[in-house]
């Protein structure tokens, strides 16, 4: 207890040298966008107590991704929902999404999965990830100059959060307490080594789960998240990602891939009876899903503006696009269309319009749309059949070739009267964006698989992949 | 006493019940069922997987009656379960030695 | 691809023509509502640079209904909350509550349906509906000038948002992104027809439900909408619908009326067990509405001010009691209170408040939910049985019904210390429009059910019907 | 109807009064928080008007507790926000966690719990739970003075919302709307008796629940309520309890172990196999309070400022960490670790955080939930089963122990660097609140019991506990 | 051997399979039914529409036992899961002409 | 005819069936069940109560065939049920004396 009486005064001290700092208020807040230059209606008999204030005391220790927190309350507020939602995908949209389309005895494992990957993906963001993602790294590194090693991965100076207070915030975002761009930003780093579990669920180690995710979200989100949204080379080359195709969607779908291959199938893969055990949670899953998108696309506008609504309007239509084009297809081929395809389907234009949501006008959205439906219906029942890997809920089949198609139809599709940086958009730079992504993504997924495989081990036993890991691992049953 | 097992159509339970309790059966015991038959079973398709669905969900009834009841109760099924539609099931007929109803104690034809 | 560029150039050419039109920043954001008048506090001097921006370059090409956005963020971030919430009341909401109130062997059917709804219903809004109900129209139509048309439905000149941008609003809320407010209105679009599928749930094609759906989408509700709130004549009559008593509730129940009428009862109705194949996923639904339906009601004032709190705390209040009085009934009559008894209530005072939510104030609110209770369940429980139509779900006993009541106790209730508007509250304006809502609806959806009758067609065969349309429509199985 | 019409005049006529008061627009509109101090910054020019307006008419008549609205939109639309997540976590989360505890012969009954305690309890509060939570006691009591009185509870001066108009405001919040406090806070008025169910799941009677849910919220609830909130003298004695810890799970976790102890076990406990009839909806119940609890512990910031956002990140990892700790405790002890067992970690982490949320730094959050994890599962696994009694769901082992547990390390690790009010944080005056607490829970608790127990009856009979409460109470069966 | 067969009420299942344990019965198999008999169901009322919930809640239990040990068994069924009220259930018991132990391949007796 | 019933492991009943339809069996009817025997359950630990689960998942296959056919069947069940773990289940044969056909009312060993 000592111990931590003294930490509070320490924290207490700075935060009161922090305090004396320009505070700016509520009156001032500069949107968080661009495009809300609200800068010059700031009248100057308002600036100049500020800067009174500030000739007081000495400036806060800012650390080099940071600003003063200039507290815009309206985008906090959109943003705080969007943490909401995203939160709400994850558990419980993602955990019913899969739990329901594996078969009865792996249900309460696949939903363990999600709670389980939450905890660590969550816990590690706050240790380490964060820093990793949006600090800036300020040492050499490997014989490289901190700015090199800066374009690739973030540094270390705000490990377990330190420098973070309730004055601070996210240098791109000055207008959000710089604890609630974290916590936004968490649920990202949380989904994202969730959604991989789709790839290989039903064989899993719980074990073999935990270190695998750990690794990943260090050496392969953080990486991709720092490289094309913390200040990193693929966001400076002008890759348009806007709320994730490539750091959340391919990345994750190509991690699923390599991991199914490297996990080999499911026992009686192709002969067995594997159908979903519960459509009605999948449905909730999916619904849930696709409510919580929003926060997710149009709450990476980081403000309730134009270019989020569009980022909104855009999600629905993309969504609701594909789940029609799938259910067409899968009406006209197999005759009798299917709850899991049109749920599959809406998902599947929620991937695509990610990295697109704030780039694209509503027309281009719902062509998007139309394109992922079949698109990705290909890559979940042909494409898998034919080469004959076990992607068990089609982790890759949807986020991997829906979120690549979507960053290559971000080119095509940008629209600069949405969004400015639309401008620039080229396929060109999204396809070398794409590749980079997968290359980085494949690599050190395997090599990870590689390091648990030889500690904690990746595959249960045959036996217990037969009874099934709910009892084998968890010694519960689903009736 | 006989036992008298069969298995129906799902939808056909309240009208072979019916049946049944017109010509004074007074009890039987229900289990939902699975039946593998010429009746074929349709496929289904999960992202890119094919399951044929063997087993189609039937109903099984199991009653037992006095020797003397046992061809109507069978009469009664037949005609209240047929739809002439191939997997509209089988009755089977076995022997029983003893019945006991726990409630009393009874045992024989009196405790049916 | 080449089109798709060009396309986007001439959609940068025109933003750009409007980016040059005077912005209207954070700082002058007036509040959408008439209440919070602030242009008298809006200082001169910062009016004139605008005024001078406006004259170096051409004011931009507004649409009739249009406006410049005064982006308003703190009201924007509320309309976006409500607009998720709204959305999570069709899915996975409405599909959960049907889903969970038909027999085991239509449960996928019934939710496919609410998803597949959505599909169409959204999908049209973007083509056309969003025109005809908030546009203007400006052609004369059946030798009716078009100010006249205009008064029973919008025009196309919005049609596939021609025009929108994400600098454009809606006239009456020029707060709000214009893309935000279609969203927002979007999620209306596609809850109302989804709620009629209570009324012929486990008997419908799944292809003349999409032909109905799209239809009726277009034909009644569009029309409708435009009458109560996009400039119509029943909006001008001074018609209170605060949410969509009419619009949304007795235009769906009575439209459900008329179809389970149109396409007789189930096989074996009241003869057949038909209870709820699972009450959980009732209650799941049920609440999901009641959270949702916050975002509907409150949402409906635009922005979180007194009256958005008034419509907030009405619509809590409502459905609580609603829900305790038709458990009293129910425990008092049938001497065991059900859980979809108190569900029901629920949803009951649900929609009883809509129309009113910020027009009354909570006792009127507490009052409204007491009646709406036993009403719908004397609909809901006697007149269906006495009547013997087979609404399977209580579409219109307890939407019809309940909308109807609500729209009647608005008149009775309004009070002008909530809401200015309700000064001009009367029953008999009310029951105008009530009687006008009902016959558009009535006579629009038989005429929709005829035409699908003769085309798609309409129930599924007998063999289908027995076997269940999960098999028979989808060859899926819940178990 | 014509008493209505009178009602409204009545209210038109004092609203007419009020709305001539000095209304403070947008413009004006001052930071919920006492951090936002933009009172400087307010020019004295727009002062100036709304004096000489105030000049003009008479002042409004407010009540005690109340001060004009000065409508923040930012904060309103936040709040607004964490209304509708606190709802969700009672309806359906809280209905799914303990409906998918019990067995599968008591789902309905549980679940319909939660459902009439939120009716009776909501509706309480707007009789007169508010007035007596945050109104302020103008009379004598007992010989006793108000002032005095008003330490331990509030006035009956706005039983029926008398007074709330759409302008009025809570003294403490003048930024939010009246009305929108009032729904705000009813959702904790709704959710602390729901938590109670937990205790004597599968045994009570729906009469004798509702009883004394009634009662509970009246004389129990209520004056807790306003000790630490409202202006009494928990509040005043600086105990710090930033959503509820002391509030809500210490008192509902208390009256769960009495009410546990008073109706004694559930019979066949400890023999016959009382496993949980869906963990899937135990999950889905879980993570839907995890959702929600942001709003319910940010949320009780007010405003998305720093505090809230330390609110928000503190919440989340708490949650994480608590789930991970009990899951590795559970992972050693049991060797397979369950999904009730992760679950529960998670539910009481973000207990142990409620009272803790604003005051604490990061990493503070994170030891409390590594701790709470394990004293929560000895709470729910051993302290039960040693000393016999039959907490049903565990409220009290979760929520009290929760509860006590966070309220203690609040003063440990409050940190004012986070949060002013920390300054003051000392454990020896938390500890004090939570004794005083327990006192008044676990006393008035037992008495409403007994009243319950010689009017209504508390406990079903023996025949029904066996056949299950869903038939006996409620004639319904969950397959 | 004989083939014993009881329809219980559901929370009867634990005594019963402690009674048999007892006798030494080294194993049963139990599955979900619905009984219908003279215990009469409840009604369950819908939105306005009333059902009788004629089948109820059983379980039904099946043991196959050698002939000497028949007796015993019944016994101890019928004293486990009576509790005089109308409902308790009925016991069958009718001949098996072989039993076999996949595991072993035995088959007789001894593979009870 | 005979009725031979199985209990064996769930996840056996595809082989099982297959090894059935090989030797020409044309029908057979499935349902879940119970099985408390040798085979030891595992323990379920919530919030401090220990439930031992006595009771595993079995599936229960029951199939009447003609007399010729039944040492086909129970040889095909064996073999294709068998793990050689204990809990591998049991088969019993019995006698039948009719089976009718609901559809045609064909009765005797043609209806099977
Ligand atoms: N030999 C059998 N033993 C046990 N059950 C059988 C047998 N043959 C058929 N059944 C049951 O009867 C059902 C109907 O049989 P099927 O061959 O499909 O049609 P039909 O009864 O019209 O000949 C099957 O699904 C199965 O449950
Ligand atoms: N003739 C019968 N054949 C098969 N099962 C029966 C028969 N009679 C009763 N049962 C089963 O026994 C259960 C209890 O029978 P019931 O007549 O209600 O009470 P009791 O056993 O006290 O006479 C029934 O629900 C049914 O499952
Ligand atoms: N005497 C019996 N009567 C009915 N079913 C039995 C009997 N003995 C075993 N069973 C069933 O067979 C299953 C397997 O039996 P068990 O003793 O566990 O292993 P094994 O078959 O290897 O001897 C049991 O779970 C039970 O369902």
């Amino acid at each position: 207890m000592k111990t931590w009486i003294k930490f509070s005064k320490v924290l207490a001290a700075s935060a009161a040298l922090l305090m004396t700092a320009p505070v700016v208020t509520v009156a001032h807040a500069a949107a968080v966008t661009s495009e809300a230059a609200v800068s010059e209606a700031a009248p100057a008999s308002e600036a100049a107590p500020a800067e009174a204030a500030a000739a007081e005391a000495p400036a806060p220790a800012l650390l080099a991704h940071q600003k003063p927190l200039e507290l815009d309350l309206a985008s906090s507020s959109f943003v705080f929902l969007s943490t909401a939602l995203v939160l709400m995908m994850t558990l419980p949209g993602l955990a019913l999404f899969y739990g329901g389309m594996v078969r009865k005895k792996n249900v309460i494992a696949t939903v363990t999965q999600s709670v389980a990957v939450s905890c660590v993906a969550g816990i590690l963001w706050y240790v380490v990830g964060y820093s990793l993602s949006f600090g800036v790294a300020d040492k050499a590194l490997f014989g490289l100059p901190a700015e090199t090693v800066n374009k690739f991965i973030g540094g270390f100076d705000t490990v377990l959060l330190k420098g973070v207070t309730k004055d601070t915030a996210f240098n791109l975002a000055p207008g959000l307490p710089e604890m609630l761009w974290i916590s936004y930003q968490m649920t990202f780093a949380i989904i994202t080594p969730a959604l991989i579990t789709g790839a290989f669920a039903e064989r899993i180690k719980l074990s073999g789960l935990l270190l695998f995710m750990a690794l990943w979200s260090v050496f392969v989100y953080a990486p991709i998240c720092h490289q094309v949204w913390g200040g990193g080379f693929m966001g400076s080359m002008g890759v348009l990602d806007f709320a994730g195709g490539a750091v959340v969607h391919v990345n994750s779908g190509v991690a699923g891939l390599v991991a199914a291959l490297f996990l080999g199938r499911r026992k009686g893969y192709g002969t067995e009876e594997m159908a979903p055990n519960n459509l009605i949670f999948v449905m909730i899953g999916a619904a849930l899903l696709f409510v919580g998108w929003i926060g997710f696309n149009a709450g990476s506008a980081w403000t309730p503006d134009g270019i989020g609504a569009a980022a909104l309007l855009n999600t629905i239509l993309a969504a609701l696009a594909a789940a029609l084009s799938w259910k067409l297809v899968e009406w006209t081929i197999r005759r009798k269309p299917s709850l899991l395809g049109i749920l599959s389907g809406l998902v599947a234009g929620l991937v695509a319009i990610t990295p697109a949501a704030g780039f694209v006008n509503p027309t281009g959205a719902l062509i998007i749309g139309l394109i992922a439906g079949p698109v990705c219906y290909v890559f979940a029942s042909w494409v898998k059949k034919l080469l004959g890997y076990d992607d068990s809920l089609d982790a890759f089949g949807i986020h991997g070739a829906g979120g690549a198609l979507g960053a290559v139809l971000t080119g095509v599709f940008a629209d600069p009267a949405i969004n400015s940086l639309s401008e620039g958009a080229s396929v060109g730079t999204q396809i070398m964006g794409l590749v980079y992504t997968i290359l980085w993504s494949a690599i050190g997924t395997l090599v990870i698989l590689v390091i648990c495989k030889f500690t904690t081990g990746l595959r249960v036993s045959e036996a217990d992949e037969e009874a099934g890991l709910d009892s084998a691992l968890h010694d519960e049953v689903h009736h | 006493m006989k036992k008298i097992e069969a298995v129906i159509k799902p939808f056909k339970l309240d009208e072979v019940k019916e049946a049944l309790q017109e010509i004074g059966v007074q009890g039987m015991t229900v289990l939902e069922a699975k039946g593998y038959g010429r009746q074929k079973g349709h496929s289904e398709l999960y992202r890119g997987a094919e399951y044929v669905v063997d087993f189609l969900p039937k109903i099984k009834i199991e009653l037992v009656v006095a020797d003397d009841l046992a061809p109507a109760a069978l009469e009664a099924i037949q005609t209240a379960a047929r739809t002439g539609k191939i997997g509209d099931g089988k009755i089977f007929v076995s022997d029983v030695i003893d019945v006991v109803r726990i409630r009393t104690g009874e045992s024989g034809p009196q405790a049916v």
